[in-house]
């Protein structure tokens, strides 16, 4: 894991604070669950174990690129720089939400901060990130779109067509694959041709003539220089390409779905739940991106045990805060519920 | 014989019960039968029972393939507006292939999704898209409220020669009530008089029915007789039952939890008033959604969904009505 | 000042100018500006005005992501029908995306398309979809019916902040009439009363448009006074107009290319059914297509579709009604 | 063009024979719109310039194999042993049709002569297709799909969808990707990433880690060959194959699209009429199947002059007589319509 060029020990030691942060927000939302039952509604997704994707890749952007990903949405705007408080005051439907309680956990957006917005119907915000890329492309403002997705959106239609059109029209955009294994409930080998005959899923770029490269999801460098190159091509007009970044989701794929008043909860990741492969995740967590990261900041020298601790400290207080301005702000009044469906 | 039954439980047990009875029956979906433990693969082999991948349009399309070649698929959608991306698959492709063939093939398969999950799933997992699928000749359509109906019809849905949708709803998914053991067959097409009334008829579907029903209670403490319609099935439509019930009460009021334009509601009204319009003693009147997408806190959801206390409001303002002056 | 216009120029027009007036406008779509010839193309530039490939979801998706990061898409779909491969996008994600992030984004953009085409297209290429646009909070919806509002209505529907489907009616295309030249907007949500008349109200969109003013005329010559209210735009819809022109004539006949089911006429006639029903004369009566697919020969597609004849039965079936008995 | 294995003298006398009738068949079917303007309504399109590809793959069937290509379908029934009679009494909307009237020439259906049924809708058909190789599977009858597609429908999300799914399900089909070049009036290299590339279409294959292989979609004996090929693989339940067969159609996409009453007729092919390539369109006349394949038959004496005059005069007066059945043939009576909606 060689230092990569262009990024500087602030840099790199800005990567893994955001790593920390992405972690640890995340798990505040899962101990809501348990520590607050009933706050949190709906289905609720998590990014932990594909921080190092995130960050690896964000880390590449330029002032006004924009990350357009799924419903699995809460990792990316904490790099961007939304406050978590009002991603939390969402995520538990409060008037101080950063969609002001409309949207939730699956809709976060904040344009302002290079987040327009995502969607929660499998694929079709492939789509959308491929319409922002024409955007700047129209308007020459030189700007990259990073779209994220997850393995089970590459067997959606939306996900070919808008890889084609990009393609044929040379968007300047990058889609990075996060393949974790698993769509749901169900692990990669049960529904991917590729995987199946022992490809990786990049392969799938070749139906399009465009690079077609695999990474390692689980480390932040490595992501970083892979999601670079593409940058670039995108940037210079060449169009698009297709990066796979591997990793497992550490949580499971989302609370347990039940109807109320059952309360939700989450469930062990499927390996274990549904599959009872112990060693499978077993395996996912000893590979786990942050503590790996840490350790090689740390033997690089890049980062102190000190500073490492104040990092994840700061953190965790940041988080904390983020929930009690949370819990503490007000649900919206009801009749706000008829705004904003027209502009 | 009937047994008390989860409405959920009570789908399955159609679908187990009509793939023992016809071996063209297959099933198949998104994030099922993942693991051989799955009941239904054990018992019906992996022939018949499949994961489908993330692939709607490819799911559903191979449906309609494979029933005009002899197969009976039921394929499970989750959420009926993940039907969305495949939204050709049914209303351009199932429901027209008999027709442009000249009667050569049929389209016996079903389309299997939860509707309505008002649980804070927010704007794009828990409206209501059945409007859309009425008025599609060749497609039919049902959407159970009660355990009971829920087998019955799903059986006659699987038996049916053509398309259907059948849409069950999240919120009654756990609810409990008598189902009889064995073949039970609700007929497509035959409204159901959940509760008998004489002063207002109430029509309302799925979730719908239940909070019609509980509205009831609440008006007939207050010597409000209210009879509740629920027809079952859009299409066919029993509009029958509906205007034999309106001609004893007089008056309509229609719940519906699309919203008013996007409303099985606003077809019945329609057909009402075609028939019997001027014969009301008050206006109908429609308790839908408020026109909004669904959002995803609580307070914001209650307010635009129609519930109780609106639909004993609605009733009150037909029974205040006289009829109006011409 | 106005010239003569065929329907099809007349949208192109306003394309044009308001490209002309507003750089954020792109237009792309399947089938256009396939050589430098093109007189969009040499006038926009390739990077406003682009082939798009067989990928109604890419299409409709693309022109949502660019939309709410700044452009003003219009999307040449062709048939009205080809969006139900990418409906999620035009129901679930385009209407959706302001609501869900509270009002920080907003989604100007124009699907284009036409419908309708009952020319022997059949099953799959001339039926109606507007109905299951209809009741989508965030969505607009035009349907022109004359060459001046094909022009107006798409220059407002380009510079409207909203999602918004224009369908223009096929066999409208070479139709011409008198046009403004320059600026000319037609504003949503504005009915417009094609004929007055004082017997009875006929509401029609598009092509239904035209044929219930030949029927007007027919029925002019028997004595009897049509007025012909097109509500234009189907979200918003103009209830309004077309209840002060039912409180002077006392009846109403609605008229739809679609299934019965599958209307804007059934919508309609629950919003009358809502507002005026039981003060009619007669009930309404609605005119639409059979409940069939589109047959492709003659003489069973123009069995199933309404007609002049068939409106004017409908118009004299209400007139020979009294107001029923209670 | 060697004779291939399996291919006796009569069998290939027969493919000449097949391609002769699908050539004379959409012939009249062209006339018909300059002989009796008006008698075809809606949109029509010819297969002339496929008959290599229709009959090379046709050719390796099996009794009970389906064919089920998309709405440009007049070809294959013919192969498969449709009357013509009742093909051309459908196109002109006549009471005798194969489908009463109903379809029309979008719609062609005739599942006695295996053959399900058409799609108008570009791509669906393929998923159709596929769910017939499900039913093949399912009960086990040893079938193969043919399943037919031009290159506009390999840009629709139901192409990509289908044959992940028909890989991991390993169905019995074979995927045949007719690449004429165009959709409707678009150039392939318009819309393409694979073909901007320089890149063969059936690269599309790789995405799905299933054989994708490109042949001259004008020798009806390549064709064959490489479909025998595909067609094992499917029998033995190894799964799908995608065959990119490349050949120009030789009349435009369909007769012009007006209103009525402006009367319908065929413009030029599109290299002429929209892009004013008459070079390409010349070319791709003298690559004409028909008299190709005629010749080789000729040069290898297993046809002579006589016999290939006889075939053709016979197809001529098939066709003719078709064509007279199908004029005379009554429209149907209009309350008919009501019929067929539900089973
Ligand atoms: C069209 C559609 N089909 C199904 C779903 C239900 N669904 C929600 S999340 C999900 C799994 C997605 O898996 P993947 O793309 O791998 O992303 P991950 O959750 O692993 O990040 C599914 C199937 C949906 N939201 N939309
Ligand atoms: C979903 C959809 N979009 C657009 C069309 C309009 N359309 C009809 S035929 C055609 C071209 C198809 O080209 P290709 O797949 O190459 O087949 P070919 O006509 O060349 O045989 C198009 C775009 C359609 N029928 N369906
Ligand atoms: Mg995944
Ligand atoms: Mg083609």
């Amino acid at each position: 894991m060689a230092k990569k060029k262009g990024l500087t020990a602030d840099r790199l030691i800005w990567m893994y604070t955001q790593m920390v942060r992405i972690r640890e927000f995340e798990s505040r939302v899962k101990r809501t669950f348990v520590e607050h039952p009933g706050v949190i509604r709906g289905h609720t997704h998590l990014g932990d174990g594909a921080e190092a994707t995130i960050v690896g890749a964000l880390a590449t952007r330029q002032d006004d690129d924009l990350a357009m990903p799924s419903y699995r949405c809460h990792g990316y705007p904490l790099v961007l720089g939304t406050p978590p408080r009002k991603m939390m005051a969402e995520i538990y439907g409060r008037k101080d939400g950063l969609c002001g309680g409309f949207g939730g956990s699956m809709h976060l957006a904040d344009p302002e901060h290079h987040f327009p917005g995502t969607s929660g119907i499998i694929g079709q915000a492939i789509t959308h990130a491929t319409g922002a890329a024409l955007t700047a492309q129209v308007k020459d403002t030189g700007q990259v779109i990073y779209c994220f997705f997850g393995d089970g959106a590459t067997k959606q239609g939306a996900f070919f067509e808008s890889l084609n059109l990009g393609a044929v029209w040379k968007l300047p955009i990058v889609y990075i694959l996060e393949n974790n294994y698993y769509q749901a409930y169900t692990h990669v080998s049960l529904e991917d041709a590729n995987y199946i005959a022992g490809d990786p899923l990049s392969k799938k770029a070749q139906a399009f003539s465009i690079p077609g490269v695999t990474v390692d999801g689980t480390d932040p460098l490595k992501v970083y220089a892979t999601v670079q190159k593409a940058v670039e091509r995108a940037r210079s007009e060449k169009g698009p390409s297709l990066i796979e970044a591997k990793f497992h989701r550490l949580s499971a794929h989302g609370n347990a779905i039940t109807v109320p008043p059952v309360p939700t909860q989450f469930p062990e990741h499927e390996a274990v739940e549904v599959y009872g492969k112990k060693a499978e995740f077993a395996a996912a967590i000893k590979n786990d991106p942050i503590p790996k990261f840490r350790a090689s900041l740390l033997r690089k020298r890049i980062l102190t045990k000190e500073d490492a601790q104040r990092i994840e400290e700061k953190a965790r207080a940041e988080m904390e805060d983020a929930v009690q301005f949370a819990l503490a702000s007000p649900l919206p009044a009801e009749a706000e519920a008829v705004k904003h469906v027209y502009a | 014989m009937a047994r008390e039954m989860m409405y959920g439980e009570a789908i399955a047990a159609a679908i187990a019960e009509e793939m023992e009875r016809d071996s063209n029956v297959v099933f198949y979906g998104q994030n099922l039968a993942m693991t051989e433990r799955d009941p239904f693969l054990r018992r019906f082999g992996k022939k018949r029972v499949r994961i489908a991948p993330i692939s709607e349009t490819a799911e559903m399309g191979v449906a309609v393939g494979a029933a005009i070649t002899g197969l009976r698929p039921i394929v499970e959608l989750w959420m009926s507006e993940f039907m969305l991306v495949a939204f050709d698959e049914l209303i351009n492709e199932a429901p027209r292939l008999r027709y442009m063939s000249g009667g050569q093939v049929k389209v016996p398969l079903v389309f299997k999704a939860g509707y309505g999950f008002a649980a804070g799933w927010a704007g794009q997992h828990s409206n209501c898209v059945y409007h859309a699928m009425m008025g599609i000749p060749g497609l039919k359509i049902a959407l159970p409220s009660t355990a009971a109906d829920a087998k019955g019809l799903m059986a006659a849905a699987i038996r049916d020669d053509n398309p259907v949708v059948y849409l069950h709803h999240y919120m009654l998914t756990l609810d409990k009530g008598p189902v009889p053991e064995g073949e039970h067959l609700v007929p497509f097409g035959v409204a159901d008089v959940k509760r008998e009334g004489s002063d207002v008829t109430i029509v309302a579907t799925g979730w719908m029915v239940k909070k019609s029903l509980a509205a009831a209670e609440l008006l007939a403490k207050e010597g409000i007789s209210a009879e509740v319609v629920d027809p079952r099935t859009l299409t066919p439509l029993d509009v029958g039952t509906i205007l034999k019930s309106v001609k004893k009460t007089g008056r309509l009021v229609l719940v519906d939890q699309g919203t008013r334009h996007a409303s099985a509601a606003a077809i019945i009204a329609a057909e009402i008033a075609e028939h019997r319009g001027n014969a009301l003693k008050a206006p109908v009147k429609m308790v839908t959604a408020l026109d909004t997408s669904i959002p995803f806190s609580e307070p914001l959801e209650n307010y635009v969904l129609p519930n109780e206390e609106k639909i004993v409001a609605a009733v009150k303002s037909v029974l205040a009505q006289q009829l109006a002056a011409v």
